[in-house]
């Protein structure tokens, strides 16, 4: 087991955003994370990455509990994330964005240039590299995020609807992208994703959460079946 | 050729150039020197309050009493202990980044943007009294004289190449860590703050580092300002310097490299003519002040921008 | 004529364009559905029409007046009111000090007696806990302000964003009932998003659905079969 | 025992004085969310506008106050629309206009110092003369002035709580996007709350100068201790910064009585750390209730 949360809840004032959660993530696994507006997806990332301490329960990484540890020491662990809205560093280069992660997020604190353009060319952005990265599309944008995640080494990855806004053969692409470092690079994913075909063809384990809670657990294939799963998603109608 | 070279390179090139020969050519013109040396400390002084204010986004309001700082410990220790002042400038450097950092840095940096302000401004007018409290060795408000020189019979000419110096000095080591792996931090967290924390920056670290390193060079360049004027006063913690640093850090352009150094130009020359003409400098300063971040917001780099843009797109035409 | 036109409206987050050439119509006394998953323009659409968020081109057109981009307070005096999914109520004010706050626009200031007993008569719970204040309401209370402080702004044409959300099935129910006495009782037209589809079927007379920015399809209620919609979703 | 007695007199009489202060401070912050760093400098223009209709205008003490307080709303509108409004309209309007309000600050002061002169100017007393009251004597002028803050707090909480305008601007403090949901014009509020905190400002300045000195370069000093107040009392938190002004001029009077002078600086300083240390919302929390 690579993480685990146990009882983890998070309150805004009388708000549950995230209301004890209990998850178990295996090595080597893409673990899918879905749920409505507002069910508490990414407050529970901010949770694990250390954004927001946990109001109770626990966060354990390979053994250590790391709830309570600021951002930094979280990501020196081996934990890195992206977000939703394309927060790249708008005025750096996609070079620079990447060093980033390079310098400040790997344990070594040394540049490993090689590793840096391995990264680049694993995501095809060898062409983009001097362009400041306000100037980029969207789906250059979502691979730089990427590439700076990646570039601080981690072993557990968490991807906030990384797929949100991009074209139909983006997305393919991008799920391409994401099985390869699972599988080449031997990287545990946690991905939040709204759609939820794309979320049963890409995970291996998926949860839904509503109201902070979760309420399914389990395989994908059996998603789609479950009674409570079609009531979050399309209302429970009147018996 | 020209166009290989840059033409940001061969101002800056050019103007280096005319401040190392200018006391060769005109020996004479000791005032105009004068001024030259004043430029020297103002523009380290404001780059280093740049650094600070513009860079890292800490809202201190206590660069000058940092100058003063510099100062009065650099001039103290000369004077007490007969060490060479050019010994006790760089240590007194250290030594301000020290006191700084302690009692202004550490609380103050947990802090948010605008509790800075008013924690350093308070700093800052809490100095004259410890002036006052401490005259028998400060001088109190009378000021602290009798400074010794750099060494003796030194001449201006002296002052003003070493002024130059740390001029020099002082600003390649502030472009190093603009554009060092912590100059980038802050660029990251400011563009995006939650992605630059979860990719491993320290924020509270990082802060301090720069806290510590623009305290040394706005000590570093009080304590050679001391030296060279012999006395120092807590006037210097009055309303015009301070105005007029940060003047010069707007007026070059907030968190741009050499900004502060263009602003410091045209505001020392700028207010010697003020004086000169005898018009109240403060009114025209503050005015300015408030004109510049209305109508020219991100000062006079924005020139630099323009003319890139212009070459930029006369490049585009030609291909 | 439609009251309401919207012809290929765009818009965007950051870079991220989140609405795609919108267009649609609502006409008057119709209650209009739109449906579709999270995170895929419904929110902004009701925000670009109540002029929260910028479209960067197309129209929209209200009483055939063009009102694009027009400022929420300017909107809000035509007769159009949104009801925000998240809820920005005023937290440290009481119930009342809230609904009054509803009819700050001068158009809406003269009916405020008859609007605030209207909401009183729909929500009762509110007459009595007038003189809270607001951060200390339960979530389906807070639900309800929300509601009444729109209805008090006189609305001619109301937009309601997801008015159940977040609220547990006992109050998603009684939401309904309320929004149904609403269109019964004050004949207004009415564009609502929702999650709860089978909820929202029976308010509607007319459904869109939107999917990644754009319009998939629109239904009349005749044709309208949940089949379709969970097709689109899943 | 009569010293505590006096020492409690002078600190309310002085804490009402800053707190007035300190209330067109946390107006303008807690509704705008900027601050206003030329503040002390609007209270010194404020006694100085007074004083002038009042002893070169000729005109009588009520009528100075009052229109002092007209051209003050004035002042106000004129430095909103030419300078914070459009500043507002930048991304990076924090870090601008704190230098801006710098920048007039400054101009004002010195604008002040050539048009009136570097000496003390400062206004007469209300009313003459002081009665005893158990072996303290307080003074007919200094009772009228508690009371004159006492009844502008509560004419400002009617306002804030009665009338629309009022409403609107706690609306806007508390949630500007529910403010724009139900209408509001919120431009037009940051505008009005604006030029009230001026105003009121400026009225606490002609108070102020009816009991201390008063010349240009004081406005940084008035500036740092209302900023201490409103952090004390919590940043936008109107009756808060009331409170927290009586409490601290009381025991500023306390420390000045029996500790001394010279510490006062040092007291202020503390207080603002222990302030920030222990609860940085304030003492009674931020929002504009």
């Amino acid at each position: 087991m690579v993480l685990k949360t146990e009882g983890v809840s998070k309150y805004f004032g009388d708000l549950r955003a995230v209301d004890n959660v209990d998850l178990e993530i295996e090595e080597g696994e893409i673990y899918g994370i879905a749920g409505p507006n507002g069910a508490g997806k990414t407050t529970l990332f901010d949770v694990i990455s250390g954004l927001w301490p946990p109001s109770s329960g626990k966060v354990i990484f390979k053994n250590d509990i790391i709830s309570g540890l600021k951002p930094y020491q979280i990501c020196h662990k081996g934990i890195a994330r992206t977000f939703q809205i394309s927060t790249v560093f708008a005025t750096l280069t996609v070079l620079d964005n990447i060093k980033i992660g390079a310098v400040f997020g790997a344990k070594t604190k040394k540049l490993d240039s090689s590793h840096i353009n391995e990264i680049i060319e694993f995501l095809g952005i060898q062409n983009k590299k001097d362009t400041i990265a306000q100037n980029l599309e969207l789906y250059t944008i979502k691979l730089v995020m990427l590439a700076a995640a990646l570039a601080t080494d981690c072993k557990l990855l968490l991807l906030d609807e990384p797929m949100a806004g991009l074209t139909i053969a983006e997305i393919d692409n991008f799920l391409q992208i994401i099985r390869k470092m699972n599988k080449e690079w031997g990287i545990t994913i946690v991905i939040i994703e709204h759609l939820i075909d794309t979320l049963i063809d890409i995970s291996d384990r998926i949860i839904i959460l509503d109201g902070g809670k979760v309420i399914y657990k389990g395989l994908p294939e059996e998603l789609t079946k479950d009674k409570k799963v079609i009531e979050v998603y399309l209302g429970k109608g009147e018996e | 050729m020209l166009n290989k070279i840059g033409w940001k390179k061969m101002a800056i090139w050019l103007s280096l150039l005319v401040i190392v020969l200018y006391p060769v050519f005109f020996h004479s013109n000791s005032y105009i020197m004068h001024i030259f040396i004043l430029f020297f400390c103002w523009a380290v002084l404001a780059s280093s309050w740049n650094l600070l204010f513009g860079y890292a986004g800490i809202w201190s309001l206590a660069q000058v009493g940092v100058f003063v700082i510099g100062a009065y410990s650099s001039g103290m220790m000369a004077k007490f202990t007969g060490i060479s002042p050019l010994i006790c400038i760089p240590l007194a450097a250290i030594l301000t980044a020290l006191i700084v950092t302690l009692f202004v840095g550490l609380p103050s940096l947990r802090l948010k943007g605008i509790y800075i302000c008013v924690f350093s401004l308070m700093f800052a007018d809490a100095l004259p009294s410890v002036l006052t409290q401490t005259r028998k060795w400060t001088g109190g408000g009378r000021g602290f004289h009798d400074i010794p020189p750099l060494w003796n019979n030194i001449s201006r000419v002296h002052y003003y190449y070493v002024g130059f110096a740390i001029f020099l000095i002082s600003l390649f080591i502030i472009y190093k860590i603009v554009n060092s792996s912590t100059g980038k931090a802050f660029i990251a967290l400011r563009d995006s703050r939650d992605f630059a924390l979860s990719l491993g920056i320290n924020e509270y670290k990082e802060r301090l580092k720069v806290f510590a390193l623009s305290s040394f060079f706005a000590g570093l360049a009080g304590a050679f300002y001391g030296h060279y004027l012999g006395h120092i006063s807590p006037s210097s913690l009055g309303i015009s310097p301070f105005l007029l640093a940060i003047a010069m850090m707007e007026m070059g352009g907030l968190g741009r490299f050499p900004g502060a150094v263009i602003g410091a130009v045209v505001l020392v020359f700028g207010s010697e003519l003020l004086r000169l003409t005898g018009m109240s400098r403060l009114t025209i300063l503050g005015a300015a002040v408030v004109l510049i971040m209305l109508f020219m917001p991100k000062g006079l780099m924005q020139i630099v921008d323009i003319i890139d843009n212009i070459k930029l797109r006369k490049n585009a035409i030609i291909k | 004529m439609s009251l309401l036109e919207v012809h290929e409206i765009n818009s965007s987050y950051d870079n991220i364009q989140v609405l795609n050439k919108i267009s649609l119509e609502i006409n008057n006394s119709e209650t209009v559905c739109i449906f579709g998953p999270n995170g895929h323009g419904k929110s902004t659409l009701l925000k670009v029409i109540y002029g929260l968020h910028r479209s960067s081109s197309g129209y929209i057109k209200y009483n055939g007046r063009e009102i694009t981009n027009l400022p929420s307070y300017e909107v809000i005096k035509m007769g159009i009111v949104y009801i925000p999914e998240e809820r920005y109520l005023f937290p440290e004010m009481t119930v009342m000090e809230n609904l009054n706050l509803g009819a700050y626009n001068l158009n809406a200031r003269k009916d405020i007696n008859k609007n605030r007993e209207f909401v009183f008569h729909l929500f009762p719970r509110l007459k009595e806990r007038k003189n809270q204040l607001c951060s200390t309401l339960s979530g389906g209370e807070r639900r309800m302000v929300a509601i009444g402080r729109g209805l008090i702004s006189s609305p001619a044409f109301l937009m309601l964003d997801e008015p159940s959300l977040g609220l547990a099935p006992v109050l998603k129910k009684a939401v309904f009932e309320k929004v149904q006495q609403i269109i019964e009782e004050v004949k207004i037209t009415v564009l609502i998003v929702e999650q709860e589809i089978e909820y929202a079927l029976k308010l509607a007379d007319r459904a869109y659905m939107l999917k990644k920015g754009e319009i998939v399809f629109e239904r009349e209620k005749e044709n309208l079969n949940i089949e379709d919609i969970k097709k689109a979703y899943f | 025992m009569e010293m505590l007695g006096e020492a409690m007199i002078s600190g309310i009489i002085m804490g009402s004085l800053f707190g007035a202060m300190a209330v067109g401070l946390t107006i303008i912050y807690g509704v705008i969310k900027m601050f206003n760093f030329a503040h002390g400098i609007i209270a010194i223009l404020g006694a100085y506008l007074a004083w002038w209709l009042f002893s070169s205008v000729h005109l009588n003490l009520i009528g100075a106050i009052a229109f002092s307080f007209f051209l003050m709303l004035l002042v106000g509108i004129l430095i909103f629309t030419l300078i914070i409004r459009v500043l507002l309209r930048t991304p990076r309007w924090p870090y601008s206009t704190i230098i801006a309000s710098i920048g007039l600050g400054i101009f004002l002061q010195n604008l002040l110092l050539q048009i009136f002169g570097p000496r003390i100017k400062s206004m007469p007393v209300f009313f003459e003369g002081n009665i005893k009251v158990g072996g303290i004597t307080i003074g007919w002028h200094e009772i009228s002035l508690i009371l004159i803050v006492l009844s502008l707090m509560l004419i400002l909480r009617i306002f804030f709580k009665k009338t629309t305008l009022g409403n609107a601007m706690r609306a806007v403090a508390q949630s500007p996007e529910g403010a724009k949901i139900v209408g509001i014009n919120t431009l037009k509020i940051f505008s009005y709350a604006y030029m009230m905190g001026i105003a009121v400002t400026g009225l606490s300045g002609v108070f102020l100068s009816t009991k201390c000195y008063v010349i240009p370069h004081r406005g940084w000093d008035w500036m740092v201790k209302g900023f201490i107040i409103v952090a004390f009392g919590g940043l936008g938190n109107v009756m808060g910064a009331y409170y927290a002004a009586l409490l601290l001029g009381i025991l500023e009077a306390l420390v000045v009585t029996y500790v001394g002078t010279v510490w006062v600086w040092n007291f202020w300083f503390v207080s603002f750390l222990v302030i920030l240390l222990i609860r940085p919302e304030g003492l009674l929390g931020g929002r504009m209730g």
